[in-house]
């Protein structure tokens, strides 16, 4: 239990660059990339996390009663997830001028930028 | 490079950063550990400042240059996608014909569509109070917008949605952002600085003084900027086609 | 003043949202004035901090400064090497806005603004890159600077590999950025802080370096090389800065690689140079080793080029490893050299490629071969890349001839071999080109079969042009004349070494200044450039055949999943070097 | 309790995430992602950050996912036209 959550992280962003090496076609390299991305959440998260504490939200909680997780990470956490929106955004737009110019989408079958 | 080769390389560099990241992991504090010095700043800092919800005072208050970067991104993104998506010179629009949609999705997305907006401002207005904020209202009330596409077709979605309207808006929350920041500089703080607007009263719409204005303005640019991404995507899987023959 | 750090990116950014906004009211030449008044705005306010960075500045985001226990926001820094490098950036932008001037073709309908725009936000975002004090702000400012770059390498969508060149460089790049996070959450779960001076005092409180200060070193130098293209992290580059378009080709070569060197060397001087970091020997194993093959591979992948914005590309690759090398041995001395190599390259790269350009408007084509002896007529072209040539092999009195000098003068020994090598090759290529392309030299040479012709690529511009506009004469001409002041101003080095010395930890005070070994050693490359490009116009079977690096060029295969495999191979390699430092400590 | 929770949540992830690598097809992926989404955003609840859930709700399990599908049904469109060209 002591360091699952750092290993789930490690494993997520290792089978992402596994699902990113070895894909056939670059819609679902780019949805490994998002797999990798979500490895960042879980480590962040976990790192963040406290035994027995609560969401650092005080609407309906006295400050101070009890512990709260830190919310630092949490707001880190959130930039991320925004961050990767976007990123998956502009990647498939790439994709798809490719599947327009190349006529495919296998990372196989482009030849263009060699040597 | 032959599969075999970089199946090999996968293989070296994977066991590499494997055995890297299990010894890290060993040596990491273990998981729940009291110890979270900036944590605990952050929450005595956002209480000082009467904002109930930690994580909004983090995102627009202590580290809200972070939030700028970030807005900057979805900006740049929706630029990168309008301009990546544009028509090229060998493509031309369909019109998509108008397609029949059966009653009973009709009648759910239109009755989901407006609560689903109404759900996604109540969290960007209560974003300093309760969990959620401007990136999760927005991309709520966008991605909502979009059920008429599901309930009515592609070509009400189009009226409602002046793509060049929702650009500008992207644009100028983004200028909004900034200008809020920009008068702590001329007030002789620091950009970006809290100190300028009263507090309010704990736990109320109007507290935690610029964190309520600079998480509306967030709420605008996400659900412009996500309403602009997807529309450049929608038309280009309905509208645009390449030339026969091209 | 320190209050007006920020204004950096506000500024640009500012710029940026009120083109986009206005974007389609305003006709095309006022948004492209807008864009130049904007960026050169900047650039003014940078000179202005630069004047007055010493002591250095700090600012906290926010106003909020630290308490007793530390702060809750934002540190921004403005010392020498931070304010030169925004400095540096917003020049660049400017020549490549003023280069671009009216040129490019098609703008998106109704949005005139958007090329001007995207690059202010570039601009602000390698501004916010240069002054980030804080870890997690620095991963903001690199993924927005890569998140631009995507869309101005792809900007040209008709182009078949312009998309291929932009895709690949998103998914390695986005990739080095997510290991960079892991990297800062590692660290953050050890030491708790962001700011990256608390992170270093975090771990040096610690105690002595373990597995999980290597592995977040590791994490973040990946993403940190991925950006300055340090073998093996340097796939992408050639892909995506041989198709995109030349004004951004300037920005990438010129100046965002070259933040990645200066994000290693602000990393590893402020988190992980104390006790509880990676000791100094190791982090010089790992950025001597790596940048000495970058610098090997570079150059051999440069000579063997016929698309001359890849060969210039490359040649970007191999003084990133000469960076690396200068950096790694973490002698001031080598600091100052480079912080001068950089801003010298900077010029001359930046002009070397904006003469490309005008080629591809002029001819329609960037390839050596299908080029031979055609642009006998661009004189003024002629002159400068012969120019640009002698002064990336570090001609004197060139400011790279002077950054290399003292560089070459502090590493010693054989890595002196290292920088006359990649640079005399690199600038021999370049010399090359010019007696082929600008005299019709030499008989044509044949044409290899596992390579990337420059042939079939369309002008930038509306149609093929008549004659070269003045602005793309005088861009270039400008910015070799900077190359050239940064060498021969009196002053000049002492200043930047200063600058560069007060930032460092090392705090040593050294002067920057012409030596005889260092002008016999430029002359020496210089000499051998020549002689190189005489020997390969003169006789292209001997020195020129392109089978000949055919296993090194292989290994470029333009596909993703390869560069996939090669990071987690780079980050492995930079383990297995940092480690033994680690132990013997 | 607590705990128990959470390595469940884990799990969860994990394995979401291992199919999402192993389905080669993009659009099953699509709907594949969508389910780590909302997998993420439960161990998010769980490990009491509920703005964190909240987002990745929005964006992993339907903003996301609705792109690649777009994406999907462009490329398949453009390979129509393609093939009919040839």
């Amino acid at each position: 239990m002591h360091v699952l959550p750092y290993l789930v992280a490690a494993y997520i962003f290792l089978a992402g660059c596994y699902g990113l090496a070895t894909s056939r076609n670059l819609i679902h390299a780019v949805g490994c990339l998002a797999v990798c991305q979500s490895a960042t959440y879980v480590l962040l998260l976990a790192v963040g996390y406290r035994d027995g504490a609560t969401a650092p939200v005080f609407s309906d909680l006295k400050p101070g009663s009890r512990p709260v997780v830190d919310p630092v990470v949490q707001a880190l956490t959130l930039t991320d997830i925004v961050v990767g929106a976007t990123v998956t955004a502009m990647l498939l737009a790439l994709v798809l001028q490719i599947a327009k110019r190349h006529g495919t989408v296998d990372p196989d079958e482009l030849r263009e930028l060699r040597g | 490079m032959s599969r075999r080769l970089r199946l090999w390389l996968l293989a070296v560099g994977g066991a590499g950063v494997t055995a890297l990241l299990v010894a890290a992991g060993l040596d990491l504090p273990s998981f729940g550990g009291p110890s979270h010095p900036y944590g605990d700043r952050a929450v005595r800092a956002s209480l000082a400042r009467h904002t109930a919800n930690t994580i909004a005072s983090v995102n627009f208050d202590q580290r809200a240059y972070d939030t700028l970067g970030e807005m900057g991104i979805l900006f740049a993104a929706v630029l990168g996608c309008v301009v990546l998506l544009r028509q090229a010179r060998d493509e031309h629009r369909a019109e998509p014909e108008p397609a029949e949609v059966a009653r009973p999705v009709r009648r759910y997305a239109l009755i989901v569509l407006p609560v689903a907006l109404v759900t996604g401002i109540y969290v960007v207005a209560h974003g300093q109070l309760s969990p959620g904020g401007g990136f999760q209202g927005g991309v709520v009330a966008a991605t909502a917008l979009h059920l008429l596409y599901l309930g009515a077709d592609y070509r009400a979605l189009e009226r409602v949605r002046p793509i060049g309207l929702f650009e500008a808006s992207d644009a100028l929350a983004v200028c909004a952002y900034l200008v809020l920041g920009l008068t702590g500089v001329l007030a002789g703080t620091a950009f970006l600085a809290n100190t300028l607007l009263p507090y309010g009263t704990f736990n109320t719409l109007a507290s935690g003084g610029i964190v309520p204005l600079l998480n509306a303005a967030v709420g605008v640019e996400v659900a412009s900027a996500v309403v602009v991404l997807l529309a450049g995507f929608l038309d280009q899987a309905v509208e645009i086609e390449e030339q026969q023959g091209s | 003043m320190h209050h007006l750090l920020p204004l950096l990116v506000a500024v640009p950014l500012l710029g940026a949202a009120l083109l986009v906004a206005m974007g389609r009211f305003v006709p095309r030449a006022a948004a492209e004035i807008t864009g130049c008044a904007v960026s050169g705005g900047t650039a003014a306010l940078a000179l202005v901090l630069l004047l007055n960075s010493s002591p250095p500045l700090v600012e906290w985001a926010g106003g909020r400064r630290p308490t007793s226990g530390g702060s809750v926001g934002i540190v921004l820094v403005g010392d020498g090497p931070a304010l030169g490098m925004a400095m540096l950036a917003s020049l660049l932008t400017l020549a490549a806005l003023a280069y671009s001037w009216r040129y490019f073709d098609e703008p998106p309908r109704g949005h005139a603004g958007s090329f001007p725009a995207l690059m202010l936000v570039f601009q602000g975002a390698m501004c916010g890159f240069a002054i980030a004090g804080d870890l997690f702000n620095a991963f903001v400012f690199f993924e927005l600077m890569s998140v631009v770059a995507y869309a101005l390498t792809g900007y040209r969508i008709d182009e078949a590999k312009a998309v291929q060149g932009a895709l690949t460089f998103g998914v390695v790049n986005s990739l080095g950025a997510y290991a960079l996070l892991m990297g800062i959450g590692l660290l953050y779960a050890r030491t708790g802080e962001l700011a990256m001076t608390r992170i270093g005092r975090g771990l040096d409180a610690h105690g002595a370096p373990d597995a999980l200060v290597l592995a977040s070193f590791v994490l973040v130098l990946t993403g940190l090389l991925v950006k300055a293209a340090a073998v093996p992290f340097h796939f992408w580059l050639p892909d995506a800065h041989a198709v995109a378009p030349t004004p951004v080709c300037m920005l990438l070569s010129g100046v965002m690689v070259e933040l990645g060197s200066y994000g290693v060397w602000r990393v590893y001087g402020t988190v992980f140079a104390g006790p509880g970091g990676i000791p100094a020997a190791g982090l010089t194993r790992a950025l001597v080793t790596l940048g000495t093959l970058t610098a090997v591979t570079g150059a051999a992948m440069c000579w063997y080029q016929r698309h001359i914005k890849r060969l210039l590309a490359y040649s970007t690759v191999a003084h990133t490893g000469l960076f690396l090398v200068g950096l790694g041995v973490l002698i001031p001395e080598g600091d100052d050299g480079i912080a001068l190599y950089i801003l010298g390259h900077a010029g001359v790269k930046a002009a070397l490629f904006a003469c490309a350009g005008a080629l591809l408007d002029r001819y329609g084509s960037v390839d050596e071969h299908a080029l031979h002896g055609r642009a006998r007529e661009l004189g003024a072209f002629a002159v400068m890349f012969a120019v640009g040539g002698l002064a990336l092999a570090g001609l004197p009195p060139f400011g790279t001839a002077l950054g290399k000098a003292i560089a070459e003068e502090s590493v010693g020994g054989p890595l002196t071999v290292v920088f006359v090598g990649a640079s005399a090759v690199t600038g021999g290529a370049v010399l090359r080109v010019t007696a082929r392309v600008f005299l019709g030299l030499g008989p044509r040479p044949r044409d290899a079969e596992y390579e990337t012709s420059g042939s079939d690529e369309r002008p930038e511009t509306r149609g093929i042009l008549r004659r070269v506009p003045d602005s793309m004469t005088a861009v270039p001409a400008v910015l070799l004349a900077a190359a050239f002041a940064a060498g021969v101003v009196p002053g000049f080095g002492d200043l930047v070494s200063r600058s560069v010395n007060e930032a460092g930890s090392g705090g040593a005070h050294a002067s920057a200044h012409w030596t005889l070994a260092g002008v016999l050693l430029g002359l020496l490359s210089a000499l051998l450039a020549v002689a190189l490009a005489a020997l390969a116009v003169a006789r292209p079977g001997r020195v020129g055949a392109p089978d000949r690096a055919l296993p090194l060029r292989r290994l470029q295969s333009g596909h993703v999943g390869d560069y996939v495999a090669w990071l987690l191979v780079g980050a492995t390699a930079l383990g297995a070097l940092a480690l033994p430092g680690l132990l013997g400590g | 309790m607590a705990d128990a929770v959470i390595v469940v949540a884990l799990l969860l992830v994990a394995g979401s995430a291992t199919a999402a690598v192993a389905v080669r097809d993009p659009a099953r992926q699509a709907l594949v992602l969508s389910v780590l989404g909302v997998a993420l955003a439960v161990l998010f609840t769980v490990l009491q950050a509920p703005d964190v859930g909240l987002s990745q709700l929005a964006v992993g399990s339907a903003l996301t996912p609705l792109l690649i599908m777009l994406a999907v049904r462009k490329v398949r469109r453009c390979g129509r036209t393609g093939d009919e060209t040839r």
